[in-house]
């Protein structure tokens, strides 16, 4: 049986042209790894957005990070000032890994 | 001749995209494709307008087009933001924001015009396509400058390079930009053996664009919860406005009538997809659902339908009046 | 004249494509495209068969075809319940979904028929595509009423604005009616500068097309549980006798040889856009394995190779006899 | 530290021709904010499929919402008589959402 | 209110070229229903990818499964000998079904 | 002649891209796009190769050319792998990796090279495309070979139909093969309808294409971690001796200056669309940083802009000589 560790999974969901930015403040909250999902649409309280590339303005990207929960919560905690201001969206939830792989 | 351009089929399968989404049809063009035929008409555009400014060499006429096109693009949004602020009754980053959208231009609103011009034997001169590509970015910069006086700086999630980095190098303007230069580099010789994707196809090309714009303009306004009716009213009232001041300036500064009438719809014309992409970085508060539904939703269609033909219209008959 | 068809190359590359993916190659067109290639082949076809009516007027030979078209879409999903209830053994609902795209069109078929008969001298009337586009709902009325016979009504996940509102508004549907108009409209002096990318483009354009639907049509049939024995063969046989039965009803009712057997083409075609797209909503417990199974990897590649031909030869002998 | 809470993630894969009623009736049970996601192709009880837009009938997405514990009870309680007769798919999990912001 | 159990996701991000051989491992597992996802790009210890389809050979793909705790420990078993040599990632975690469907 | 070739729209479409990724501009073509266009090139290709097969007929000439790619294809690794191992001081498994990369060839590299050597006089033979079809796959069996000897063989997550059917069957080389079989069969009279897609927008075509091409190889070489001085100096120097070895055995062997050029082009080319899908599965130990690294963002780069008027050059010069 493999033995498997708990680790945190953080989402982001934001514009597409922020990207580089959540990039770069995962990058400064110690979270170097991870992965761009695409989406397809979607509805909040500034209306419905579809995937529509002629102004890719606003089509989205889901940021997705595996890392500890120190890591985690350096993110979170540098993200929430802009989560008001900003059409981000942020989940976290618990995930298992592999022990002995690198996910910090 | 307005009626003629309503019935061109570019027109008409715009209205048929419009149509089919207010009918919610499930009809749709896969973005990527559509996304690409945008790509593909400013290459075109590029590479045939260089290619007449290869042809006919560097003009006073080209100099004196695009200092008016650079003093329209500069200028343009500070009445936008003043009727804005004062009869939209938007706030202040809203207001520049849309304002940068209606002081820059719009590629495809340019393409469509300059076929109708090209069709009643008003064709601009090629140069104007210089003009569009320095149309494009000034309005931005005068935009974010109404947006952030008195205003502190310093945003955690900025573009790195500054936002006049995303400004100059927006995708849409260096693909412009590039493919102008590349068609006076490639010359009439060096265009020859690409005309036929470039120029042969390009009306089909931009019939299945407007399929596709006729969807997306009419969904957006469908899905908006932005637009009231003032922002509506502005985004008729702001071409019209924009639109005769160009044809005014090219006809007093000595242009000739279709290339007066280019400069109408290219300062009569929103931006919908340079200005939008800078926008979310630079201005993250400002609503995308106001300024893209004000400038795609219905300047776009009212420029493709009557826009152009009344700017064609002022053109004509102010010319030689002036 | 069989053979002939059989070595065009949008067949080789259908074949290509069918090969490559039995092969179990990777080998794949990117989904966005196809459906875009889907999407300009209906314009194309309601482009031109517009033009060719605007050109003839409306005559009677217009107004029969049409009336052929709707009888057999209307009629023919009634037998083919029938036969798929009795040698099929289905269960209401699947032999309900999948006589209505029995009953309903296949536009690539048609558009690759087209072309074979052109090639072979028997070219179709224009006004067949707008037999076709009149061809593809009334099957899908049919079949929903063989399906919801004596059933209880109101599915919570139905779409809101009802089955008839999907129906008439499905976006191939819509696309091809659309062009047919704008064709119309156009007329020829509108339809000759966007005839470089929707007619000389056409037969290059079915290539690639052709070359996806093979590998699609393969994968399909490679991943199917949903075929068996009887549903293939039924699979096969329907398109014979809806088939044979269009071109007979077309003579009968005095149409040319090469409408006629556009008209068998049509009715021995099985839809697998506009249908499934339907049928989805309208009954989501009917097997999507299945009348896709049947319509797209089983009939559409039986029709391109053999069947057409078969249609063409039917009519040309008949021809004369009726 | 960024406070969070807790709540429910409800995933459901529908064929996209379906997801127009998944919208309404999550709107039903008072989920008005959700995202949809693309997929790309799957095997289940009814065999394997693509995301074939030819036909675009057999591609399907899936619509994630981020909601409360009610929210989720009542969209399951409603999608629930229909998982058995049509092609969906329902997971749900917790995921945590910063405090103050709206997730309900 | 409906009834809900609790089973496993796993989710496994792998090369798109690698995901029939991951598809064949999971049916050795026992695991024969599963749903793929696509991804935009990432960033790892091999570095920056993008979704880049002309040389179709770096795009990833997120093969997702719903299983019991043994079908998830069977896969993880199978795939953890490869997750050190291959570019792989494996993640785990809890999501809740409704009870009566089928999904071990 | 050189300064020619560099001024042609195909290359400066390259640049324009590649100086958009350097800028960090967004600009992008769609992926899905991308592709197709690289489906595209490879049907022109072949089918304009099989059509002028199937105009010559099977000369001794064709046999000598397939034999030297062949012999090249599978002998020009062995080299290469010594290079990277004693020079680039790269382990076995991605020695071997690239070695096969540098065996193989590039298609779109063929394509830009012929329609220079087109333009500068020197067309090659039209059996150069089966040529191009016979190299694509040797060079990966005896990279295989080199990186397995003495190791151990059974990989899990090895493709179940062995690698040797992953080789053959890979998307690409199906498409390639297929469209030149689909040439020969249709001649002149099958190609005819269809040559508008596949013959008139071709060079249209590649532009939007190398325009990704410089976007990818840029942004690829700007993110890359896995090449340093040794590996880059080897993406340069391996195309120049493999290329020069190319023309010389293609002259030696008598072909004529513009095939023997073509040889030349397709020695020194690196694939960077078969071979790495191949690797993926057969060698995941190795780093597709390094391979697509070398060939895709250095050699892809210098063969189009500096390497094919080199081999035109020696071919041009060694001619005659020999
Ligand atoms: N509760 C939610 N569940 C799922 N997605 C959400 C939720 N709230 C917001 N989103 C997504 O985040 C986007 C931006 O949200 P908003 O800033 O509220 O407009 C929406 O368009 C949705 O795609
Ligand atoms: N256990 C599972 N894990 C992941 N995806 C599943 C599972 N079961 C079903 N699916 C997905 O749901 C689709 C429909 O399932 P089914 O109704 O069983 O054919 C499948 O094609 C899969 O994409
Ligand atoms: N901690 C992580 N969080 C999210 N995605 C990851 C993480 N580590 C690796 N990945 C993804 O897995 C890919 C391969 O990882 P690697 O083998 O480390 O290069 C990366 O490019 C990412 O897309
Ligand atoms: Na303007
Ligand atoms: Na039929
Ligand atoms: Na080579």
């Amino acid at each position: 049986m493999t033995e498997t560790i708990i680790r945190r999974r953080i989402e982001v969901l934001a514009d597409e042209p922020l990207i580089p930015a959540i990039e770069r403040i995962a990058a400064s909250a110690g979270i170097e790894h991870y992965t761009l999902l695409p989406t397809q649409g979607g509805m909040g309280h500034s209306g419905r957005w579809r995937d529509d590339q002629i102004s890719g303005a606003t089509a989205k990207v889901m940021f997705m990070a595996v890392t500890t929960e120190d890591g985690a919560e350096r993110l979170t905690d540098l993200l929430s000032p802009l989560l008001a201001t900003h059409p981000l969206m942020l989940l976290i939830s618990n995930v298992e890994v592999i022990r002995g792989l690198r996910f910090d | 001749m307005a009626v003629d351009a309503l019935f061109q089929p570019v027109v008409l399968f715009f209205l048929l995209g419009a149509l089919a989404a207010f009918a919610r049809s499930d009809l749709a063009v896969p973005e990527a494709v559509a996304k690409t035929i945008a790509l593909y008409l400013m290459m075109s555009i590029g590479l045939r307008g260089g290619g007449e400014v290869a042809h006919t060499g560097l003009t006073s006429a080209i100099l004196i087009a695009g200092a008016c096109g650079l003093a329209l693009s500069f200028l343009l949004p500070l009445p936008a933001f003043w009727a804005l602020r004062k009869l939209g009754k938007l706030d202040r980053t809203n207001a520049a924001a849309v304002a940068a959208h209606y002081g820059s231009v719009s590629v495809v609103t340019f393409a469509a015009g300059s076929e109708v011009l090209r069709a009643i034997g008003m064709a601009p001169a090629g140069f104007m396509v210089a003009v569009l590509a320095l149309m494009e970015t000034p309005a931005i910069l005068t935009g974010l400058w109404l947006a952030k006086r008195g205003q502190a700086q310093g945003d955690a999630i900025a573009p790195r390079g500054g936002l006049l980095h995303e400004t100059f190098f927006n995708g849409s303007v260096v693909l412009l930009v590039g493919s102008f230069i590349i068609g006076v580099i490639a010359g009439e010789k060096g265009f020859a053996p690409i005309a036929p994707v470039f120029d042969t196809l390009f009306k089909g090309m931009l019939c299945v664009f407007l399929l596709d714009m006729g969807l997306v303009a009419a969904r957006r306004l469908m899905d908006n919860r932005a637009l009231n009716l003032r922002t509506a009213a502005l985004a008729l009232s702001l071409p019209v406005t924009n639109g005769t001041l160009g044809v005014t300036l090219g006809l007093a500064a000595g242009l000739d009538a279709g290339s007066a009438a280019a400069l109408g719809i290219l300062a009569g014309s929103a931006s919908y997809i340079a200005v939008p992409a800078v926008m979310r970085l630079a201005l993250p508060e400002a609503n995308p659902g106001l300024y893209l539904g004000m400038s795609l939703a219905v300047t776009f269609p009212f420029n493709l339908t009557l826009g152009i033909p009344y700017y064609a219209w002022v053109a004509s008959h102010l010319h030689g009046m002036i």
